[in-house]
């Protein structure tokens, strides 16, 4: 039951959630009185809304700015990198409305904006996971490394002990774990070595089995390349691979195994397969969005800075899974909470690169 | 024969014309495909939700108005000369060198190389569904020769003089070398050149990610690309606001590409030879055709045409080689079929094309309808253009079907024949 | 005796063509009847609407006495008629049992299965009834035309035909293979079947039937009793006019060596060997003759001499100079003119008009093409000048190749090759499936060009024909050629016996293996 | 002509199959036989890939969607009309198959099916309404096949993600959570390598089925016949009384249908659509046109090419993982479609039906 909905006013202006769709331009057809606080422009990855993971983190971050500062938003889903400046330009040259903030998100926008940001000087812009050396650009990082470091230590710690709950359990004698890449990238790379250090830093002997899907939205493979580590004997694999990474749930759930989420805190956007997701290394992108937001309505945007978020900062982490987090054992996560400090403090050195 | 008579065999062999008739199909598909298109837009926006009603059909409100969403992406595609919703209609901000429009005009662009690129070889009856492949290829190869050569060369206008047409014709070679290969499976293994091409796309696609993320890759950066060309090196937008990514250079370069293949085809013994294979190889072969080579040599010249596409893809748009090059070389064969395999044709079917696509991004901003509403109009303007009996035989209801004379049974029969 | 078949005033209009013209036309039972007529006289189309391919635009088809109104062929098979194509009906890959039982496969297992052994053993037995020699396992795309054609008319018989209509069904036979088929008609006959042919031959129509039906224009113009006529009445009734029915190539002394041909051997387009150890010479001002059954290699003999095929073993010399490994272009510029024998396949572009058509193999030749360039213009006089020579009709140089009728595309074929000014014209079948009056035509501009010192080579199945214009005729059978015989001292019976593959001089011949199925 | 020649036919015929399925096999005992030698090397991995059940049952589930819209290609190009439009047939089908389920609800039953199997019936209903169209436009109108192939393959492409942006806000659906699920067969999935035959998705066992049912219905039956026949020579079916039309219409059908079962299983198999640039078939169905002219348009050959190309995915995603291994990902990607080229090369032509791409007119206007 789609179609318009008039007369029913309690659905407020920014709700763009509303029975099984949802409306992209709700924003610009509805102009309140008061008007908003801000205009913000979200250019999306690739692999676009509903990964469960990146993108919908992004999304995510100005939802929340949207309720808190009443900012407005408008999106863009590119569906190649060459629409990345056509969009960007779009928002920047847009006078109805004039966006305060262009959001671009994912390192694949990074040549795109080096071209967009010079030539809209008085547009602000920021960028999730690359840096544009630009001062209206507003850059944010991830150590990536340090959360995945935690994952793997997690994974490293359980797969040589009994270990089982929800639909999963652990082969305790065989020495090995995944690790699912979307595209092989200098960033996928950081995720896997992070993980790789993390895993021996549990147990030298475990081997990791790395492979890469060669996109971030073909999950079909992911099922399979997640399904043949399973078949080999991994127990838990761990994925870097955006909406790939669905197929490594699944591939989970029919094997009886575990997985390991990203980006997101995936046992809550994907509940279907909480009984499976050990654990998620959050990346809060939807922190690294509210923060510029946040900057640019109080109009202290920091245009030309590079803001790096790691451990300390809560800018990545492993959350345990919404459903199984409370079956690890507590020695395991007592260890987590050692290591999270070691690194916090620096005793613990991550590589970001893959040999 | 009366003179009349002879005026009436030369109106009808007028009428059944094929340019003529073309023309009329084509723009009969294309109100078709928006009429259908129309359609699709008023169930979608019946099937999400929205606030306000944009259009109100038969009591029944509609999120998505198709009027609009047409408005909206011709609008869009010219940059937005018209105010849609205020009276004095015309945008008096207006600038034919504007963004949108550019984007229309670098999008035609390109298509014209890789249609006549299409164009080529279907007309040599080949059904070359490779030139994606030779695009991505010859673009591959110009980026990676004006990286290396860039530095040798003084900078500024004469570097760029000397340097981009060479650019152009290494991504030509290329594109026109791997554009040979199918070419020679055909003529000397007899493999189906669909088969070949198809899979040769695949494989192209593959080489030049390998090559770019192993050997030629950018350092600074976490993309597949190709360190980026110095600006002097490429081609620069003239007149069209910076970022726009059209150079008037490279669409003059297309368009007189456009009129030397029309002048190849038609006028040329090559293009009779290439012409003759493709509509009857055995006849082809009887006239002294040597159809092995003129196979591969039709598809060296079809590959070089979709490699300059590549090139210019590069040159004017990117800036560089990057993983993830569009589907030009698909759109290409559109482009083409379109078009009549017509290289004349080629141009008003870029042109359309390239308004959709642009358009398409208006309409998104504009209305809300995804953006992918344009593929299927792509989708349902082919569909549509391979059907003429079915407007033949909206036609003949409305009789337009020209009155035939009846002759002795020994007379033949005039204006070709009707399929 | 009752009359099987009777078309009361059927007139059949075609987009601007009246194909038959209130045409009546009475056939007994149990006797066979032949259809006359030019081409384009409507012969095809009136056979058609007794099949029930097309509805009669105007008059009514009786079919033993009865008013029948046939929507498609399926009503015509119920009614007992059957019919056998100019073009054969049949599909390649298929063996000749499934072709029989097409479209009535016996069944079992509930009908969900073709009863394989059931079809194979009824069209042994249906075989076997007739006296008809086929072998319902072999693929139709492997046996010779003779036993497509009985493929075809067992199919009918299959079916339960009465009554059996077959298309030019001579065209492509031997003369003994047209004896045999005329043997089956008697057979058929005698069962109380009835026959109707269409044929160009008069002397055929004569021998075999026992009334001659002519139809012109679309209109019959006469039923003769075949023991009553004469073959002058039967041309002069078909064409309008009196004719020349038999080519005479008078005597004429023959210059120096044009084309010799050496031990020459090729294989099919198959890889199978085609032609095995030819040799031949023609000289200027002769006409040498290649007579034969298709399929006995004459085709590829004639690709590798005009270029189009590369011969495995021996040597081709023209004009003096080997030619053997020369490109097919270097030949034609070299002036070999040649008329193939498939003009929809490679003489003519047929999306091509004829302005295109007349410089097909010229497009390179500095005549119409200086600097690479085509000069349009002239190819347009070119074309236009043909079509008024050569009598093309109707005479529209832009009109697409293939909107013309087969006779009309030969005539320009033809001109093309002759107004070439060849040393050597190579014409295949160059009247096949014309009427009477172009053929005349055509025989007579062969003989003018080789009155002018022009050598001719000239491949034809029309024995009348080749014996008629050449002056030194080989007989080819299963690649070879059995012999070189004086045509002007040799008689029809002989020729036929070579086409055979049967030597006079039965001790030399002994090694050869037996012929096999090919006849 | 001779009997020999017959003989040498059927030999080029021989040669053929003999040459593919020589090849293949002499390719496997190379592997085989330096794998033995040097266990410890890469072809020890690569056999130890080969021979592992893992690989099989993968391979298997990889090429449901290959071999089912090739069998539908054969159908309907054997019958006359080429079906280049499998790829979109595929692609309406995967989103048919996921958004019916979606909107009856995953954990939904209705009439005692549960609704994956309603998406999964929708899914192929959807693909033979859109075959059906198909077929009308180039049976009905005429139109030139492989243009209306394309066309059809466009609009899907542009369709489903259209549609599920319209519905979900992004070209992606939402993930189902559940999917086909497997059937095990007991005792027989217990048998080392081959049990992965009888422990698989519905699916594979649906192809398995579907193979020797097509040919079987091709060769055995009277409409198998009616269908080649109207392939290579319409003219001579419809003299026979045969409607040349219908079988046409029914091929067409056919192969929507099959291509159906194939797209809704491959969508279903993951619970999800995904409508990102070629969208999830990425392909398949241009490969499937491949594994029939690959399998010399015999359903048995296309099953084992479709299986060819599965086997060399499956096995390049262990490959993958071999540590220390070097050759990069993208390249082994290639190597199906390399092996497909110089295939090709070496083998030359297979027979296409010869009427293929023709219309078929009974000739007279009148009717
Ligand atoms: N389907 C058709 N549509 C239009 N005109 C046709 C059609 N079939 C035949 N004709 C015309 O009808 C006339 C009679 O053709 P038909 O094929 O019956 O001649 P025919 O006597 O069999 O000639 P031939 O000896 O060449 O076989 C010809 O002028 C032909 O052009
Ligand atoms: N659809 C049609 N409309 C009009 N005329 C037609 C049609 N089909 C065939 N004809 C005409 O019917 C005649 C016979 O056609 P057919 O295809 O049998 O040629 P052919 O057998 O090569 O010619 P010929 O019988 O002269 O050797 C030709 O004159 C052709 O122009
Ligand atoms: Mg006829
Ligand atoms: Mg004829």
């Amino acid at each position: 039951t789609g179609g318009p909905s008039e007369g029913s006013q309690e659905t407020t202006a920014t709700t763009t959630e509303s029975s099984g769709g949802e409306e992209t331009t709700a924003a610009e057809q509805t102009t309140e009185e008061s008007g908003p606080s801000a205009y913000v422009g979200m250019v999306y990855a690739l692999g676009g809304l509903g990964d469960k993971s990146f993108n919908d983190a992004a999304k995510r971050g100005i939802e929340e700015a949207t309720s808190e500062f009443g900012v407005e938003y408008d999106e863009a889903q590119p569906s190649a990198a060459e629409e990345f400046p056509q969009f960007q330009r779009r928002f920047a040259q847009s006078s109805n409305p004039d966006y305060d903030l262009v959001s671009c998100i994912g390192y694949a926008q990074k040549s795109a904006l080096a071209e967009t940001a010079p030539n809209f000087p008085e547009q602000n812009f920021m960028i999730v996971d690359d840096t544009v050396d630009e001062d209206n650009v507003a850059s944010y990082l991830f150590r990536e490394e340090q959360g995945s470091f935690q994952v793997g230590y997690l994974a490293g710690l359980l797969t040589t002990q009994e270990f089982s709950a929800g639909s999963g359990s652990t082969t305790p004698d065989s020495k090995n774990v995944g690790f699912v890449g979307g595209v092989d990238a200098p960033l996928i790379r950081k995720f896997q070595a992070g993980f790789e250090a993390g895993v021996a830093h549990a147990d030298e002997e475990i081997t990791v089995d790395a492979a890469y899907a060669g996109s971030f939205s073909d999950s079909a493979k992911g099922k399979e390349i997640a399904t043949s580590m399973y078949d080999n004997g991994a127990d838990i694999v761990y994925h870097a691979a955006g909406g790939t990474g669905l197929g490594v749930f699944q591939a989970a759930k029919e094997q009886g195994k575990f997985a390991i989420g990203v980006d997101s805190d995936q046992s809550q956007t994907e509940p279907n397969y909480s009984d499976v997701i050990l654990a998620s290394m959050v990346k809060r992108v939807e922190s690294a969005v509210y923060t510029s937001v946040e900057n640019v309505v109080n109009d202290e945007f920091n245009g030309g800075t590079t803001t790096t978020l790691g451990l300390e900062e809560d800018g990545v982490a492993a959350v345990y899974g919404a459903e199984l987090g409370s079956e690890i054992p507590q020695d395991v996560k007592d260890s987590l909470s050692e290591s999270r400090e070691a690194i916090i403090a620096g005793d613990i050195e991550i590589p970001t690169t893959t040999e | 024969m009366s003179a009349a008579e002879n005026a009436k065999a030369v109106l009808r062999r007028l009428t059944a014309a094929s340019a003529t008739e073309r023309i009329l199909i084509s723009f009969a598909a294309l109100i078709m495909a928006v009429l259908v298109g129309a359609v699709i837009i008023l169930v979608s926006g019946r099937i999400t939700t929205c606030q306000t009603a944009a259009t109100t059909l038969f009591g029944t409100g509609f999120c998505y108005d198709p009027v609009e969403v047409y408005l909206v992406l011709f609008n869009g595609a010219l940059g937005e000369p018209f105010l849609l919703n205020d009276p004095a209609l015309f945008n008096p901000d207006w600038n034919p060198l504007n963004f949108g429009f550019a984007l229309t005009l670098k999008e035609t662009t390109l298509l014209i190389f890789t249609g006549l690129s299409v164009a080529v070889s279907f007309r040599a009856g080949l059904f070359n569904i490779g030139t994606q492949g030779q695009l991505v290829l010859g673009g591959l190869a110009t980026a990676l020769f004006s990286f290396f050569v860039a530095p040798l060369l003084p900078s500024g206008l004469v570097g760029g003089l000397i340097l981009i047409p060479l650019a152009v014709v290494i991504g030509a070679l290329v594109g026109g070398l791997y554009g040979a290969i199918p070419g020679a499976l055909k003529a000397y293994a007899d493999a189906n050149e669909v088969i070949t091409t198809i899979m040769l796309n695949f494989i192209a696609a593959q080489i030049a990610f390998v090559l770019v993320s192993e050997f030629f890759g950018n350092p600074d950066s976490q993309v597949v690309e190709t360190t980026p060309i110095p600006d002097w090196a490429t081609l620069l937008p003239v007149a069209f606001p910076q970022g726009g990514d059209f150079s008037i250079l490279a669409l003059a370069f297309g368009l007189a590409l456009v009129v030397a293949v029309w002048f190849l085809l038609e006028q040329t013994s090559f293009g009779y030879d290439l012409r003759t294979s493709g509509e009857q190889p055995e006849a082809a072969e009887y006239g002294g055709v040597d159809a092995k080579r003129t196979t591969v040599t039709s598809m060296f010249l079809s590959g070089a045409l979709g490699g300059m596409g590549g090139a210019i893809w590069v040159l004017m748009v990117m800036g560089k080689w990057q993983a993830g090059v569009p589907a030009l070389g698909f759109d290409g064969i559109t482009v083409s079929i379109l078009a009549g395999n017509n290289p004349f044709g080629v141009v008003p079917a870029a042109l359309l094309f390239g308004t959709l696509k642009s358009g398409s991004l208006a309409v998104q901003f504009g209305t809300g309808v995804p953006k992918q509403l344009v593929g299927v109009l792509r989708g349902l303007i082919i569909l549509f253009v391979a059907m003429p009996e079915f407007f033949r035989m909206l036609g003949s209801t409305i009789d337009l079907e020209p009155d035939r004379e009846t002759v002795a049974t020994d007379g033949g029969r005039l204006g070709g024949d009707d399929e | 005796m009752s009359t099987a078949v009777h078309l009361d005033e059927i007139t059949k209009r075609f987009p601007g063509v009246v194909a038959n013209d209130d045409v009546d036309l009475t056939v007994e039972r149990g006797t066979v009847h032949a259809l006359l007529g030019e081409n384009g006289a409507g012969k095809t189309t009136l056979m058609n609407i007794l099949y029930g391919l097309y509805e009669p635009t105007e008059g009514t088809v009786h079919v033993d006495g009865e008013p029948r109104d046939f929507d498609s062929p399926a009503d015509a098979i119920d009614a007992g008629i059957g019919m056998i194509h100019q073009h054969f009906m049949l599909v390649d890959p298929m063996t000749v049992a499934e072709n029989i039982v097409l479209g009535n496969e016996p069944r079992k297992w509930f009908g969900t299965t073709v009863d394989r052994e059931r079809a194979r053993q009824e069209v042994i037995d249906l075989s076997n009834r007739y006296g008809f020699d086929v072998n319902p396992d072999d693929a139709i795309e492997d046996v010779s035309v003779g036993v497509q054609q009985r493929v075809e008319i067992l199919k009918a018989l299959y079916r339960g035909a009465d009554i059996l209509i077959l298309d030019e069904p001579t065209a492509v036979l031997t003369p003994q293979e047209v004896e045999e088929l005329f043997r089956v008609f008697e057979e058929l006959t005698a069962q109380g079947k009835t026959i109707i042919f269409i044929s160009h031959k008069l002397g055929e129509a004569m021998h075999a039937a026992d009334d001659i039906t002519v139809l012109r224009n679309g209109k019959n113009v006469g039923t003769v009793k075949a023991d009553e006529t004469s073959n002058e009445e039967l041309a002069e009734l078909m064409v309008g006019r009196e004719v020349l029915l038999e080519p005479k190539a008078e005597p004429q002394e023959p210059g120096d060596e044009v084309l010799s041909v050496q031990h020459l051997s090729a294989k099919d387009n198959r890889g199978i060997p085609a032609v095995s150890d030819v040799s031949f010479d023609i000289r200027e001002g002769e006409v040498f003759g290649i007579a034969g059954v298709d399929g006995n290699g004459q085709s590829q003999l004639v690709e590798a001499i005009t270029g189009l095929r590369t011969p495995t073993e021996g040597s081709i010399s023209y004009k003096g100079g080997d030619i053997t490994d020369a490109s097919r272009r270097s030949r034609i510029a070299d002036g070999m003119a040649y008329i193939p024998e498939d003009r929809h396949e490679r003489g003519l572009v047929m999306d091509f008009d004829l302005v295109q058509n007349g410089i097909l193999g010229s497009q390179h030749s500095p005549t119409f093409a200086a600097d690479g360039r085509i000069n349009w213009s002239d190819a347009r006089d070119h074309a236009e000048r043909i079509i008024d020579e050569y009598d093309v009709r109707p005479p529209h140089a832009d009109a697409d190749a293939e909107s013309f009728s087969g006779g009309n595309q030969q005539k320009f074929i033809v001109g093309r090759e002759f107004e070439r000014e060849p040393d050597l014209v190579v014409a295949t079948h160059p009247t096949r499936g014309v009427d009477i009056g172009a053929m005349e035509f055509i025989h007579e501009r062969l003989l003018t060009l080789r009155a002018e010192g022009k050598a001719v080579l000239l491949v034809s199945s029309k024995l009348d024909e080749v014996q008629g214009l050449s002056d030194r005729l080989g007989v080819m059978h299963d690649g070879e050629l059995m012999d070189i015989v004086d045509p002007r001292n040799t008689t029809e019976e002989e020729i036929g016996l070579l086409m055979a593959g049967e030597r006079p001089n039965a001790a030399e011949t002994d090694a050869e293996p037996p012929v096999g199925d090919a006849q | 002509m001779s009997t020999t020649t017959i003989d040498r036919l059927r030999d080029t015929e021989l040669s053929y199959r003999a040459t593919l399925a020589g090849g293949a096999l002499s390719v496997f005992l190379l592997i085989a036989l330096l794998g033995l030698a040097f266990p410890s090397s890469i072809w020890g991995n690569f056999l130890a890939i080969l021979t592992s059940r893992s690989t099989l049952s993968s391979a298997l589930r990889l090429s449901v969607p290959i071999t089912f819209a090739a069998l539908g290609g054969i159908f309907s190009e054997k019958a006359g009309v080429v079906n280049i439009g499998l790829e979109g047939l595929l692609i309406i089908s995967a989103f048919t198959a996921v958004i019916t389920t979606a909107v009856v609800g995953p954990e939904m039953t209705v009439v005692g099916l549960p609704a994956i199997w309603i998406g999964f019936f929708a899914g192929i209903l959807s693909s033979v309404l859109f075959s059906a169209l198909f077929a009308v436009v180039c049976i009905r109108f005429k139109a030139d096949q492989i243009i209306a192939g394309l066309a059809v393959w466009l609009i899907a492409l542009g369709l489903a993600p259209f549609a599920a942006t319209v519905y979900y806000g992004g070209v992606n659906t939402d993930n189902l959570g559940t999917t086909l699920g497997t059937w095990t067969i007991p005792v027989l999935s217990d048998i080392p390598f081959f049990g992965a035959f009888f422990d698989a998705d519905p699916a594979v066992y649906m192809m398995l089925v579907a193979v020797p049912a097509s040919w079987y219905v091709l060769n055995r039956t009277a409409f198998g016949r009616h269908v080649r026949a109207s392939g290579e020579n319409p003219k001579a079916l419809d003299t026979v009384g045969v409607d040349v039309s219908r079988v046409r219409y029914a091929g067409v059908l056919l192969s929507g249908f099959l291509a159906g079962i194939g797209g809704s299983a491959l969508s279903l198999g993951l619970g999800q659509f995904v409508g990102n640039n070629q969208t999830m078939v990425n392909g398949k169905g241009f490969i499937a046109i491949v594994a029939y002219l690959f399998g010399n348009y015999n359903p048995i050959g296309a099953f084992g090419a479709s299986f060819l190309f599965a086997g060399l995915e499956a096995a390049q995603i262990r490959l993958q993982q071999v540590p220390g291994y070097a050759i990069p990902d993208s390249l082994i990607q290639t190597i199906p479609y390399v092996t497909v080229l110089v295939i090709l090369a070496l083998v030359g032509r297979t027979r296409i039906p010869e009427a293929a791409g023709e219309h078929y007119d009974t000739g007279d206007d009148n009717r």
